[in-house]
């Protein structure tokens, strides 16, 4: 076997690999819209955010740039740990239900991701894998997370796991971001991203949103919507 | 170029004016300065006019408006032309307004953007490029609209500010659309590249249609026509001469300047749309007029009316033209320049009139005026004129003009077409009908107004007005009969005027002098002159026979009225119950005009009272109609403002997955 | 120079005629009413008496209310003279058309109707509220039958209109025929006579005319009567000349053909005179708000001839 | 200070940018220090002074182009807008700070907090400005969205907080798509352009986007599109726009209607230019012609029910955001021209129409549109100045925004007919709503007003510091409807042609 068929085979298995390794993001993004229970929403977020460490480790040795290893620390204890720790603590410490409350039905929501990824598959078809920094798989699957993200905002009422759908939104363009060959400025984002989440996170606790975080208080919500009536 | 200096001077006065206005002396400054500006602008006009005929000042190219084209000037013989139309009542309502100005609510707010109006209007007409054109265009309809908004604390004059912006912007958006068209997609905005430029004739018709809605709401046109009678009365009376007579002028200038100097060819079928919507406002808009018991507005309407007689003459041009019929065409022109220059002198009289009465009443309710002609001599003279000549009397000028107009219409059916035949006479009888109902409007408002016994104690003490203002109404009932006197002169001037326009000049002999015979010798001819002078001779006759064969014994006595001697002046006919039969027939249909008269029970002392209703059917049904459904919708709408988070979030998410599906589709 | 000769005496003629065919409109009225009825003179007694009277002017009414007369008799007389009568060949004839003669009656409308509200009373407002009302739709009837004989004979001056018809151009037209009724009731409306007015009446509530000279007295009212009888006149002229022209002098006919001419006018309007004087006594005084469908119809039957005209040409 | 900042920014001492973004920055940290919020108000004014003065430079000695950060003629007079704008801004500020700190709505702690923010904000407008990397591009566009999330709460009022969450909320889900959009186009430049910065260095991007992957810049674009349109305030993402503009401080309603917007327009019209020179990919014409009419009727409409002075300004800076996208989706010599003017003017006339807003409402002490009126009568200078701003608003003539609009149509009608009507319909109807709004304010008898006594006695200097910005405004934008200067010009054309 010359080295040039090793490369090449590492290279496939280095494309398998990632796309295995996105494959199981995409299903946990699932899993959260499937979830009913708080508790596991954000138990399957860290996994979620663990995998995505996985993948910038992963990608950090396939493109040996060393620098992802700094997102895939990020992504691991950021997101992995400390964020879920700090949902925890918000559920008890502003004793918010438990329970998800949906906009919109479990099913439906399933089929509604299921046809967001299909719509992403159908839009990286035409996209030959020579002209791209990254194989279409990688890229379907980024895009779905991202779309399942924003998806999940809009059928959950309940503001943690809103935010947890913003989360996994963000998780997806991580996940793009590391997968694109040699991209730069990746650790900044992600780094900038963070902060974006600390704001939400402090601002949930902060704006002491305990049901929804589409109002600050349910009485105040008749009153005041931008303008009296 | 004088006119340049002119403009200059305008602006200059307009700014001292926004500096000084603290003092009452620069009021009188300003508007001397405005009389000397306007008074030389008529001078440039007319020699302008005498000097040069057809052929135009080169254009004058100044370093601002659009960076890649500047700013083009221009001065042909049709600018000369209504430079004079323009500025001559502008210089009589400066004169006017050197004693007027200092009465109206605030002077403030008017004496500042006097100048600027007429800096404006002066713009329009000497504009050789579109942007320049746009811009004093809506220069002019903005400080109009602060004009009429200078009694600001009165919410009708705000209302009517409201209606008259909106439409002018309208209106501007029509030009602005029919230039886009004529200067393409290149935008070659300038006039000359305008007049070469090659237009499908969908794009032609576009361009019509647009110049008549873009002009005609300016003009005001009917359907078009709701803010001017809002909007004219409303502002000082000396702004509301310069609207009524001069800005419909401007806004008649774009239409000739569109369709006759940019547009060369334009089907007979739209010239056919212009006389028909022309008659129906000469109808409609006196109809109007004779409804209303507010002298301004009722002169207002009358506007409308003799627009639309000045349409209807375009209008045959355009349709003669169109078939080849190039000396009548240059009549029908020449009878709406007429009508226009007469329409601009005893409108802006009457106006200027209703002004004097206004000051020396303070009212302009027809039905608490009554008897000033005794109290205001001068006044009531140049009213009377005014109206008569208004009401097309020989041998004074509105007759010379509408004269020509019937003259051109009657030949209509020489344009072979069965619309044209069948539409013209319809368009006459409309046209008949106004200039009937014209003579009826204004001798009730006269009447009412200046003859029988005052009908309030404001009327009773009236007193006649300072000379300046004395002065700005002689002068233009001087020139009405002098312009009904010597009809011919004006028209073989007007007709330099319209020769680059149709390309024919009409035929010296036929207009010898001084049988005005405009078709042929025997198609029939009117001698002003040769009227006046014979009906001075029999009135001499008269004199002469009644002086000999009878006595000049005269007694003054209460009078008789068939023994009934009340002597209450309400018990006069007033204006409402002067127009009584004429609203029984028309008014009924047209305005749904209500009666309501209250009897007191038999016994009892209270008064009976009559109230009337009349409702503008196009005002309540298109105007108030399209305000209920913007109200509709924003109703709608507005409940974008008070929705969740997660439902914006939806919105963007809909978003989102709309434009990628569109990809989606388009790349497969 | 023949044509500044016969101008001056049709202007003199038309003053001299008019009111003896006043006179002669009373007779037979007066006889179908079984009355002896004054002789054909007596309108003259009556100006001449009125000439002779003071005249009594109401304090409240302003310098118009007395050059008003005047200014209406001059504009009537005027737009006679302009109507060619037993010749064509006359100096006025082209100084103005009908178009213009309609014009000149308008203006002297005009002036009576301000007479009558200057005094203030109510009947003078009346009087002139309804004048302009039966007017507003009366000028345009006549404008209109104008129009349509326009078409007809491609002119609107009266003397090209005349020629043009003797000429034989022209045949019996449906067009010309209606425009003659139209004309005929635009003539009595503006002349104020039954079913429109009752030039008799002094029953206030039913006046027009009468309503606004109401408080003229003496030489003033002189020249009103003498206005009405002129233009009662010009109309019977402008009927006989325009649609029945035969008899009618022309510019190169001797004194001869004049002399003829003239006698055919008389004869003319006499006869027309009698036929008037007949009708106003079989028919009855219309309320006025009928007023308007009558001249609606006038100036739809006005309307039809000019219509009219492209069918029979289609056909 | 200057090491301190030559280490934090790509560019050294000598280069005019250095200054233009250094200043601002060491301004933020400084006040976020300095004690007394009086001094930072003035701190403040001179700091934006000198940013400007330093902009001002650019025009003279042009920096060299580095991976990060660059000037050619699209953003050297943005730059030049936004230093002004943000310096005329900081004046007016610091007159009206200081009024709403005497009747106690603001505490002195809120308000150095403010002005570091006010700092920190303008730094990453001119940051996202002169950005060469697409990367930092979007990073500035972030951090100017905390900034301004921060500033909008500064009231701490229920209202102020639901605004700025909203605010907080949606554009962040904006610049999570406008990242995935930004990682799509490296992922379409890398091919070409290599690893590492090159790929995303725009100015090199420009050069060879013809060998990009058509239908991945396509598919960036649509969430480049949303992304950053959720910023600039396209309906129908506009939501956070009206709030945020009513709720938080007027200077800061200024600052986002003037610059915040124009950035965020800015970003999309980098990348619409790359696929301008692509070719292949797909027309963003159509797109952004859709989303402009929609926003322009959207706000047409809202405006007729707004009570709320503040938020009726704030709908018609989406109407105009919508007539400029429209304008850049025709494309075309005059339509692009006429966009690039009409941001120019929008900024100045609108922030100075908050200006106004500012003053009137702390006059009046109130901001419900029906108790204002009757200001001309009442203050004949701020009166007549808010008539000038609105009119000019409203595209009359002779202020800017008329020869703007003027292009447009016209342009588009000749091209397009169709196209052009429905958006001189919703003109005209925004026409109207500005228009009857404008008369029940400006005229008519006065309204309640705020007595002197308890407003704040601020010396002459202060009350001229707070008017001034105002009037230069209103001037600037009459002298650009009537005349405008060649480089502005030449650069407008030099763009427009870039812009397809």
């Amino acid at each position: 076997m010359t080295s040039a068929d090793q490369i090449v085979a590492l290279g496939h298995v280095s494309y398998d690999m990632a796309h295995l390794i996105g494959a199981v993001i995409l299903m946990m993004s699932f899993g959260l819209l499937y979830q009913r229970r708080l508790t596991a929403v954000i138990r399957l977020y860290s996994f979620q955010a663990m995998v995505l460490a996985l993948a910038a480790a992963w990608q950090a040795f396939v493109q040996d740039a060393p620098h992802l290893y700094a997102s895939a620390l990020i992504a691991l204890l950021f997101k992995g740990i400390a964020v879920p720790f700090a949902l925890n603590w918000l559920v008890r410490r502003l004793g918010i239900h438990r329970t998800v409350e949906t906009a919109l039905g479990i099913g439906p929501t399933m089929i509604a991701g299921v046809g967001l990824v299909a719509l992403s598959i159908v839009l990286v078809l035409p996209v030959t894998a020579s002209a791209a920094a990254m194989t279409r798989e990688n890229l379907a699957l980024a895009m779905s997370v991202v779309l399942l993200g924003l998806l999940m905002m809009i059928t959950r009422r309940n503001a943690v796991t809103q935010v947890v759908g913003f989360m996994s939104l963000e998780n997806g363009l991580i996940l793009a971001a590391v997968g694109a060959r040699g991209m730069p400025l990746v650790v900044e984002i992600s780094i900038a991203f963070s902060v974006l989440v600390a704001m939400a996170l402090f601002g949930i606790f902060f704006f002491r949103i305990r049901e929804r975080f589409d109002s600050l208080d349910i009485a105040y919500l008749e009153t005041f919507r931008g303008e009296r009536r | 170029m004088i006119i340049g200096t002119v403009l200059g001077g305008f602006l200059c006065l307009g700014v001292l004016g926004l500096l000084g206005s603290s003092l009452a002396a620069t009021h009188r400054l300003i508007y001397a300065g405005c009389l000397v500006l306007a008074a030389t602008a008529t001078g440039d006009g007319l020699f302008h006019m005498i000097r040069y005929g057809q052929e135009a000042v080169p254009a004058v190219v100044l370093p601002f408006g659009l960076p890649w084209l500047k700013a083009h000037f221009r001065l042909d013989s049709l600018s000369a032309f209504f430079l004079v139309a323009v500025n001559f009542p502008a210089a009589l309502a400066s004169l006017f307004g050197i004693a007027y100005g200092s009465h109206v609510p605030e002077p403030r707010r008017v004496t500042p953007l006097f100048p600027l109006f007429l800096f404006a209007m002066n713009g329009v007409l000497v504009a050789d490029d579109a942007f320049v054109f746009l811009v004093s265009w809506e220069a002019m309809s903005l400080s109009s609209w602060l004009l009429v908004l200078s009694n600001h604390t009165d919410a009708a004059a705000r209302r009517a500010g409201l209606v008259y912006l909106v439409m002018a912007v309208f209106g501007t958006f029509c030009l602005l659309s029919a230039f886009g068209l004529l200067a393409g997609p290149t935008g070659a905005f300038d006039f000359a590249a305008m007049r070469v430029a090659k237009l499908s004739p969908l794009a032609t018709s576009l361009v019509v249609l647009l110049a008549i809605l873009g002009t005609g709401s300016k003009a005001g046109l009917v359907p078009l026509h709701a803010w001017l009678p809002l909007a004219h009365p409303a502002a000082p009376s000396h702004v509301s001469a310069l609207m009524s007579g001069v800005m419909t002028k401007v806004a008649i200038y774009g239409l000739i300047r569109l369709l006759y100097d940019l547009r060369g060819a334009v089907g007979w079928e739209w010239g056919f749309l212009m006389m028909v919507l022309g008659a129906a406002a000469a109808a409609l808009g006196v109809l109007y007029a004779l409804m209303q018991r507010d002298l301004k507005t009722l002169l207002a309407y009358s506007t409308v009316e003799n627009v639309g007689i000045i349409f209807i003459a375009l209008g045959l041009a355009i349709a003669f033209r169109d078939h080849g019929e190039v000396a009548l065409s240059a009549l029908s022109m020449v009878a709406a320049l007429y009508h226009v220059v007469n329409h601009a002198l005893f409108k802006s009289l009457l106006f200027l009139g209703s002004g004097a009465v206004m000051m020396a009443t303070g009212e302009r309710d027809l039905d608490r005026l009554g008897g000033l002609l005794n109290r205001m001599p001068v006044t009531g003279v140049c009213f009377l004129v005014g109206a008569c000549a208004i009401s097309a009397l020989p041998p004074l000028n509105g007759f010379v003009s509408e004269w020509l107009v019937f003259q051109s219409l009657f030949k209509g059916p020489t344009v072979a077409h069965w619309a044209m035949r069948f539409g013209v006479p319809v368009v006459g009888v409309a046209m008949a009908l106004a200039a009937a109902f014209a003579a009826t409007c204004f001798v009730r408002a006269f009447g009412v107004a200046f003859l029988g016994r005052p009908r309030s104690d404001a009327a009773r003490a009236a007193r006649e007005v300072p000379w300046p203002m004395l002065a700005a109404m002689a002068v233009p009932a001087v020139f009405c009969l002098c312009l009904g006197v010597f009809p011919v002169m004006v028209t073989t001037g007007i007709a330099t005027v319209v020769e680059p326009l149709v390309h024919v000049v009409l035929p010296a002999a036929v207009l010898g002098w001084p049988w005005l015979s405009p078709v042929s010798l025997t198609a029939g001819s009117y001698s002003a002159t040769m009227v006046l002078l014979s009906g001075a001779g029999l009135m001499i006759t008269t004199l002469l026979l009644v002086r000999h064969l009878g006595t000049r014994a005269i007694r003054r006595a209460p009078v008789w009225d068939c023994g009934h001697q009340e002597d209450i002046a309400n018990a006069q006919y007033s204006a409402d119950s002067f127009s009584q039969p004429l609203r029984r027939v028309f008014g009924q249909v047209v305005f749904r005009a209500r009666e309501e008269v209250e009897m007191p029970p038999p016994g009892s002392t209270a008064p009976a009272r009559f109230t009337l209703f009349i409702t503008d059917p196009l005002w309540t049904g298109l105007y108030l109609g399209l305000q209920r459904v913007i109200d509709a919708i924003a109703d709608r709408v507005n409940h974008l403002q008070f929705q969740t988070v997660r439902r914006y979030l939806l919105m963007m998410f809909l978003t989102l997955v709309l434009l990628l599906l569109v990809v989606a589709v388009r790349q497969q | 120079m023949t044509a500044f000769f016969f101008g001056l005496l049709h202007t003199v003629l038309v003053l001299a005629v008019a009111p003896l065919l006043t006179g002669l409109v009373r007779l037979p009225k007066a006889r179908l009413q079984g009355r002896q009825g004054a002789p054909a003179i007596q309108p003259y007694r009556d100006l001449w008496r009125l000439l002779q009277k003071e005249s009594v002017i109401a304090d409240s009414a302003s310098w118009l209310f007395r050059i008003a007369p005047y200014l209406v008799f001059v504009s009537v007389w005027l737009a006679a003279t302009i109507m060619p009568t037993f010749t064509t060949d006359m100096i006025m004839t082209p100084a103005a058309d009908l178009i213009a003669l309609v014009a000149l009656l308008g203006t002297a409308r005009f002036f009576t109707a301000l007479a009558g509200l200057d005094t203030g009373t109510p009947f003078g407002g009346l009087g002139s509220s309804r004048e302009m009302f039966v007017a507003s739709i009366g000028e345009p009837a006549m404008l209109m039958v104008i129009f349509s004989l326009s078409l007809l004979t491609h002119t609107t001056s009266p003397a090209n209109m005349i020629a043009y018809v003797t000429g034989g151009h022209i045949g019996i037209e449906v067009s010309a025929g209606l425009a003659l009724v139209a004309m005929v009731m635009v003539a009595i409306a503006e002349n104020g006579r039954i079913p429109i007015d009752n030039p008799a009446t002094h029953l206030e509530l039913t006046m027009i005319h009468e309503a606004m000279v109401l408080e003229y007295s003496g030489r003033h009212l002189a020249l009103m009567e003498a206005a009405a009888m002129v233009r009662l006149l010009l109309f019977m002229s402008i009927i006989s000349s325009l649609f029945f022209p035969w008899g009618m002098a022309f510019v190169d006919d001797g004194v001869a053909g004049v002399a003829l001419g003239l006698l055919a006018w008389l004869a003319k309007v006499s006869a027309l005179a009698m036929v008037l004087g007949f009708f106003e006594s079989l028919v009855a005084k219309m309320r006025v708000f009928r007023i308007a469908d009558f001249l609606g119809g006038a100036l739809l039957l006005a309307l039809l001839a000019t219509i009219f005209l492209y069918v029979s040409e289609a056909v | 200070m200057t090491g301190f900042l030559s280490s934090l920014l790509p560019v050294g001492p000598a280069d005019p940018l250095f200054w233009v973004l250094g200043l601002p920055l060491a301004g933020a940290l400084v006040m976020a220090l300095l004690p007394d919020w009086r001094h930072a108000a003035w701190l403040n004014v001179l700091v934006s002074a000198a940013t400007f003065g330093a902009a001002a430079c650019l025009v003279f000695v042009r920096p060299v182009e580095t991976p990060l950060l660059f000037i050619d003629d699209f953003n050297i007079y943005l730059v030049g807008l936004t230093a002004f704008v943000g310096f005329s801004t900081a004046m007016f500020s610091a007159a009206y700070i200081g009024r709403e700190s005497r009747i106690r709505r603001l505490a002195p702690r809120n308000l150095r907090f403010y002005h570091s923010m006010y700092q920190a904000f303008l730094f990453t407008m001119l940051l996202a400005l002169t950005a060469n990397n697409i990367g930092v591009l979007w990073g500035a566009g972030e951090a100017a969205t905390l900034t301004t999330v921060l500033m909008v709460s500064l009231y701490r009022t229920r209202e102020a907080i639901e605004a700025a969450w909203k605010y907080f909320i949606l554009c962040s889900v904006g610049i999570g798509l406008a990242l995935f959009g930004t990682v799509l186009v490296y992922l379409a430049a890398q091919p070409v352009m290599g690893d590492g910065v090159a790929a995303m260095a725009w100015s090199q991007m420009i050069r060879r986007a013809g060998a990009f992957q058509p239908e991945l810049i396509s598919l960036a674009f649509v969430f480049l599109l949303v992304g950053y349109g959720t910023k600039v305030g396209l309906a129908p993402l506009h939501a956070w726009l009206p709030d945020a503009h009513a709720e938080g401080p007027t200077p800061i309603s200024a600052v986002l209607s003037g610059l915040l917007l124009n950035v965020a327009l800015y970003a999309l019209l980098r990348f619409k230019m790359l696929i301008a020179a692509n070719g292949h990919a797909l027309q963003p014409g159509p797109l952004m012609i859709g989303m402009g009419c929609s926003s322009i009727f959207v706000a047409s409409f809202m405006l007729y029910r707004r009570g709320d002075i503040k938020r009726l300004f704030a709908y018609s800076s989406i109407e105009h955001m919508g007539i400029i996208t429209f304008a850049f989706g025709m494309g075309g010599a005059l339509a692009n021209f006429a966009g690039l003017l009409h941001m120019t003017m929008h900024s100045l006339v609108k922030s100075a129409i908050f200006f106004a807003v500012g003053m009137i409402t702390q006059a009046t002490g109130t901001k419900r549109i029906a108790d204002i009126r009757g200001l001309t009568a009442r203050a004949p200078l701020l009166g007549w100045c808010f008539v000038v701003a609105v009119l000019a608003i409203a595209g009359l003539p002779p202020m800017g925004i008329f020869m703007s609009e003027f292009l447009v149509i016209s342009s588009t009608f000749a091209r397009d007919a169709l196209l052009a009507v429905p958006v001189m319909i919703g003109l005209l109807i925004t026409f109207g709503a500005l228009i009857w709004r404008l008369q029940g304010m400006a005229f008519g008898p006065p309204g309640q007003w705020v007595p002197d006594s308890e407003r704040t006695h601020q010396s002459a200097l202060v009350r001229a510091v707070g008017m001034a910005p105002l009037v230069i405004h209103l001037i600037l934008a009459l002298i650009a409807g009537i005349y405008l200067p060649d480089a502005l010009v030449a650069w407008f054309q030099a763009v427009g042609k870039l812009l397809g």
